[in-house]
């Protein structure tokens, strides 16, 4: 039991990670340098407001009872009423909360007004991701996808990257494309902090789908034995995933552009980790190299779709979240296993085309409920307070715009011992005067 | 021979490459340089501190040319650069006595 | 209870890695680059140093017995006595004491000789921060601060951050301004770092605070409960104060300087951080957001004082660990509830002043104790081998200077494909017969 | 029980952490900036690679019955027979075969095609690290090096390092010397990264050490009693050791080159890690001191032999892990004390030579397996597919040529809000009929 | 028209500029190069060995300015640059023959 | 005087400041370009693009010199920068009017 415990305080620290620093570098390294800080920004800014509103009104949504889309939001409000040998579970919840609104910020990069990213998040959390959990991780009898369609979704392929994908693909659609784009090229910055980002994010990942195990009650030995076997299922089910998921997209890559990129290798790992997430409990192993290599491979092709369909999800939110969801979403209808968390069969195993339906069904709720709210949320911020930057903002760079800085200052390393005078000349005086504004 | 040097704003560098490119300017040397000037620079906040920063930066590109074909070239560039805000640079002309072709050791004319 | 063990394996391998890498690259980040690799040495070295000499004495004159400043150095000498299956706990008291060490480097950049640090590190340990962990951690009767004084401190804002912070500051006073401070601009080189720095401080912390609970004795059922109710109580108030920290600090910045900086989240993210850490066991969720956004606040407004006072704390740490360390602390005595860990109400709930005024003598002690003793180690130093690098040394970079390295050589990428010749190019002669003796 | 299984969750997911992306940053920092990209490739491949391959067939060689060199691959093909409450042992070892395989591409940086890697990797775990692993870690009766020789290696000096280290140098022999080297500088191009990934592997290394305990039965009490006393100890003895051998580095190099460099802190880290790893549960403090201190020393020194002897292994796996491995394997027959885990006493505690003779002749066994296989395939490749990039193509730089892709774009930083128009440029009408293609 | 090009040690450049700004030159355009002459460079250690840095980096000014000015100009840099230490660097004048204002196409001195 | 500027390909750098230091050029100034002509650049690839870089990597020498050595030493350049494949690079002089030492203010030849 608090062998159980023990681990889901270190999971919802990975999860935690996962978002900051991990995605923020992730989408960092992937931005052009003059928008790096903005995109890194973004993530962190998302998990104060929302953890902080996930405590005051998200657990009560989710999990304060039952209801078809969110549960009483008052009934847990502030945590009151729960026991804090409880508030791990809390935390745990939160973190998935965070990051779903925080994966949305790769769509955006290089023209979200900073100011609209703050009044967006707490706004979508609130009413689209708390309800979205609800209906996918409370479980109840009458929440919709759960509890009425009957989908499996282990840790949350229609909750998480659905979402947010869905989400991202409006977004965009209603901001526009960057200034340039695709005529000018936007190669990512920094391949090694996407790197980086995404080789944490693997390791966070451990947490959010190990530590997504729900009991039925057991204990002593039953409760081990249970922790036991289903945690080495989802362990070794999303490390196979993801490994395959890398291979997957490096031959798409190989075959389309003639070359296997580390920013395929980084992609792949995600587009793994997002397809695996609802399945991580329902396949075997055959299955898991299924679902990843599946994954990888279309993943890396979705991603070329924008430049047809000439939407500039500018990381790839949606090629790889939406894209990368539903894949593992529907083929849980294919792979999934009695002996799996669910229980069910999937057409692969006689199950039949019932699980492939009820699957599908949920991907489907997911999407139009996201992707409606989603839309009159941003519509809302369009009109009112604006959702994009200005055209000579953008060009400048919203690091030194929106947060009055850039990110590097390399100059005296590369010189080898002189200092960056060019990238730092001041004029003393009004350094000196602002400053002492400054600390007044 | 001339040494046409153009100092114009970064985003205007593509539109200046081809219109070059379709005159028939073979070849340049482009390099980022940093400007001072009218055009001032903007302000950074770090920590409790605010720093102007006075450089802007720039394109900075040198094209050796036929005597003859340097007026055209420099009112190309004026007329591609142009964006009418102050900043968009300045393009000079100096003498070049000659130029080499270090593939090939060819000189001037047949060097560029 | 091996729940709880297990929990402290990874919790001490967290607390290490919040100096080596997490510290190094949050101060690294914001070095200039002539210095960054000199900065992550400091913590490095400080990690090998201290690491070993608590070993050796350090875990003894904390816990080898009672004593109002330390305990018997010799009694646990070299850990003579204590069962392999305790080590655990010399090992996580051992981290405390290296990154306590190291926080003070971020103060010194560019201009303290590393010889100095070398020399510092163990002598500080030893005189300062030995003796101030027995008289906060040990908890003994006589122990100073928590027998005798009995102000609350969970996981260390006297001990560790206020104990770095004031030695922070006497540390810059007796070795002075940087060279062209503040009238040259000294603005981080490498942001991204720093916001990797801070993101891995952040999970590092859960170990640093969720860990340093500690038993009454429970067994069984009861100490599951324990562990379960006061480490929920712990991790959620952790989170909830960094994140109310991270808001608090971007408020106040957006106020004085009219932009919300990735330096000010990074920053605001520590601040939280530190000022929580005395108080993780103490508040409700309340009480967590208070403190964080208090701490946030005041020190995103601390940090600009050194211009106005003209102490060149390079890095902040005063701003940000003496600054949040006392906030913490103090608060404490407002914030405090009778169902927290240390069973007391704070004036807000109705236990009057008296806990307030156990706080601030509690921090009165750490201050004053860990000022004088600083500033005699550090000026032994001064006059003897001597603290400050030359002036020419100090404009070169101390990375060349001092460990003969620049962090950079980057050419060969952003100029795709050639190599980095300018950067690189050596006398070969020199290069060979340098080597052959080198490898003599 | 289920304490100690949350902790091998962590463990596993901290060891597979070490290769994706702790030593692919360790090595990539270390690279050239033109060849950072394929450096991290190779450990991201490698890990996806040898993943599959160790559930395929890796385990059920390992551990699939017994063997001199192996067991009967087929016993648990695909873990055919094995339950998924034991899937965490499968996916702990199957980390170390990838990291394994990830540390030789640190001898081969710039100059091997990428395609031969993917071919060598496979076939490399396959014929040297399932066997190896076998020999040691199964220690099954008849295992040569555990069973026969009855060599102590705790978590694998011999199958890990040592192994990962003769097959770096037969590997360079055959590769040959990069263009221009020794007489050009190749030196690291981001020693923060290096720096990073150094702090990285250690904090991982917690997994690989104390995650390596094997019980002996024991149950309740006993079970947990002997899993806190000998997690006590390796937990104690991996970090006093790595923090002796940064020291016993920085000291020689001070010596040397009269600076102690960064570069040369985070190679003694390795270094340290490397040598306690077959002694972490032999020794006891004094001798984990020992061995860092001197394997520390001896490594700063072995890392200039390849000038003297000319094989150009470029960032060091000869030099630190086969060497390192070999110090810290035989010193155990010095430092070994009947209280460890296998209950030998060494020589400095009057075992005489027994335990000496026996490690010495676990390492030669483990040399030349090692070194002869290693040679055979790579022989085959270099006579069939060949091993090595064109000239021209190694001094474009691999990045460019094998994944079209350099890993830095950082002017729009640097020179704050322009974009990096240079490096950047592009012909419009090509990127877009080529993206109409790649997305066909 | 003539172009001063002055190369001088990095920590000098601020100095010059305000020295400058004062004597009233109005822009400049300015780039980090590396220098090569009788300062030698430094010494950097990797991993079992030395390697010798020859280049030392230097800040580069281009000013294009009226033939009355030149030479106050070159006078200026060279006592606001001068350290007295080997490194300084160097200040040459060349002829201009015209100097166009992207922004407004004026030439020469109007284009100051 | 003449200043003499040679745009070369990186690689051969080391190989020119030899010749060049055995001739006994006493310094040069060195920085790094990118050069846009018959050489093509190489493609890159991101997700789902393909991008042409159109410029490549060159180094850029600047060294002033007494009127009787330019041809000595754009010889020199010439023949050890050269490889004989498209895009070994150029090289051009022209006049200088006068050159100063920063450090001493010694002019002209003295200056070098
Ligand atoms: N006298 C000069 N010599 C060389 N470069 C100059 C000179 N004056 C301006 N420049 C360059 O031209 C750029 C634009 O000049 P600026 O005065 O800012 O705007 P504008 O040319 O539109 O008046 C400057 O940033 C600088 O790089
Ligand atoms: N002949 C030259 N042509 C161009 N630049 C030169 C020449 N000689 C020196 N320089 C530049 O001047 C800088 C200083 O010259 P150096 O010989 O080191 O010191 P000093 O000028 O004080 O004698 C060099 O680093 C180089 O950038
Ligand atoms: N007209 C020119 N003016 C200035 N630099 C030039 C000119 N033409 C070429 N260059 C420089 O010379 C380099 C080599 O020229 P390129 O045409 O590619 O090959 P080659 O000189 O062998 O014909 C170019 O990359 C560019 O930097």
């Amino acid at each position: 039991m608090d062998g159980y415990y023990a681990f889901m305080l270190v999971a919802t620290a990975f999860v935690l990670m996962m978002t900051v620093p991990a995605l923020a570098l992730f989408y960092g390294g992937m931005s052009r340098s003059k928008s790096v800080l903005n995109m890194m920004m973004m993530s962190y800014v998302a998990a104060a407001i929302v953890g902080i509103l996930y405590v005051a009104v998200g657990w009560s949504m989710g999990f304060g009872g039952d209801g078809t889309f969110f549960a009483n939001p008052f009934e847990l409000l502030w945590l009151d009423g729960v026991t804090t040998d409880t508030y791990i579970g809390v935390m745990f919840q939160m973190t998935f909360a965070i990051i779903t609104a925080a994966l949305i910020s790769g769509a955006v990069a290089d023209r979200l007004k900073f100011s609209a990213w703050v009044v967006f998040v707490p706004l979508w959390s609130l009413i689209v991701y708390f309800p979205m959990a609800h209906m996918v991780f409370s479980c109840t009898e009458d929440s919709l996808i759960c509890g009425r369609i009957g989908a499996q979704d282990y840790a949350g392929g229609t909750a998480v990257h659905i979402n947010a994908g869905i989400a991202a693909l409006v977004l965009v659609l209603l901001l526009g494309k960057r200034i340039g784009w695709p005529r000018e090229q936007m190669r990512p910055h920094n391949l090694t902090l996407t790197m980086l980002g995404a080789g944490l994010l693997w390791m966070g990942w451990y947490g959010f789908n190990v530590g997504s195990i729900v009991f039925a009650g057991e204990e002593g030995e039953a409760f081990t034995e249970r922790f036991m076997s289903e945690t080495g299922r989802t362990f070794a089910n999303t490390t196979l995933a993801t490994m395959a998921a890398i291979l997957g997209w490096l031959l798409v890559e190989r075959l389309i552009h003639k070359k296997a990129t580390s920013l395929g290798a980084a992609s792949g790992i995600v587009a793994g980790l997002v397809a695996i997430t609802p399945a991580a409990g329902a396949v075997n192993l055959s299955g898991a190299v299924a679902i990843g290599l599946v994954a990888g491979g279309v993943c890396a092709w979705a991603v070329g779709l924008k430049y047809k369909l000439g939407y500039d999800d500018s990381l790839d939110v949606v090629g790889v979240h939406l894209v990368g969801g539903v894949v593992g979403t529907v083929l849980i209808g294919v792979f999934s296993t009695a002996e799996g968390a669910g229980g069910v069969d999937g057409l692969l195993y006689g199950g039949g085309f019932g699980s492939l339906a009820d699957q599908t069904l949920g991907v489907v709720v997911a999407v139009v409920y996201s992707g409606i709210l989603t839309a009159v949320i941003a519509v809302a911020i369009k009109y009112t307070m604006g959702l994009r930057l200005d055209e000579e903002d953008e060009v400048n760079g919203i690091d030194l715009v929106a947060h009055g800085e850039s990110a590097y200052d390399l100059h005296s390393g590369t010189s080898g011992g002189g200092s960056s005078v060019l990238a730092a000349s001041t004029a003393p005086a009004t350094t000196t005067s602002k400053t002492e504004g400054a600390s007044a | 021979m001339k040494l046409v040097t153009a100092v114009i704003k970064p985003h205007k560098w593509e539109d200046v490459r081809e219109a070059l490119e379709t005159f028939g300017v073979a070849g340049m040397t482009v390099s980022e340089v940093s400007g001072y000037g009218r055009q001032k620079g903007h302000t950074e906040v770090y920590r409790g501190a605010e720093y102007d920063i006075a450089l802007v930066p720039k394109i900075r590109i040198e094209i050796v040319v036929d005597d003859a074909d340097a007026d055209d070239i420099v009112g190309i560039v004026v007329k591609t650069a142009q964006t009418g805000r102050i900043g968009d640079g300045k393009v000079w002309v100096s003498p070049v006595e000659t130029v080499v072709r270090v593939r090939t050791g060819e000189q001037d004319a047949s060097a560029l």
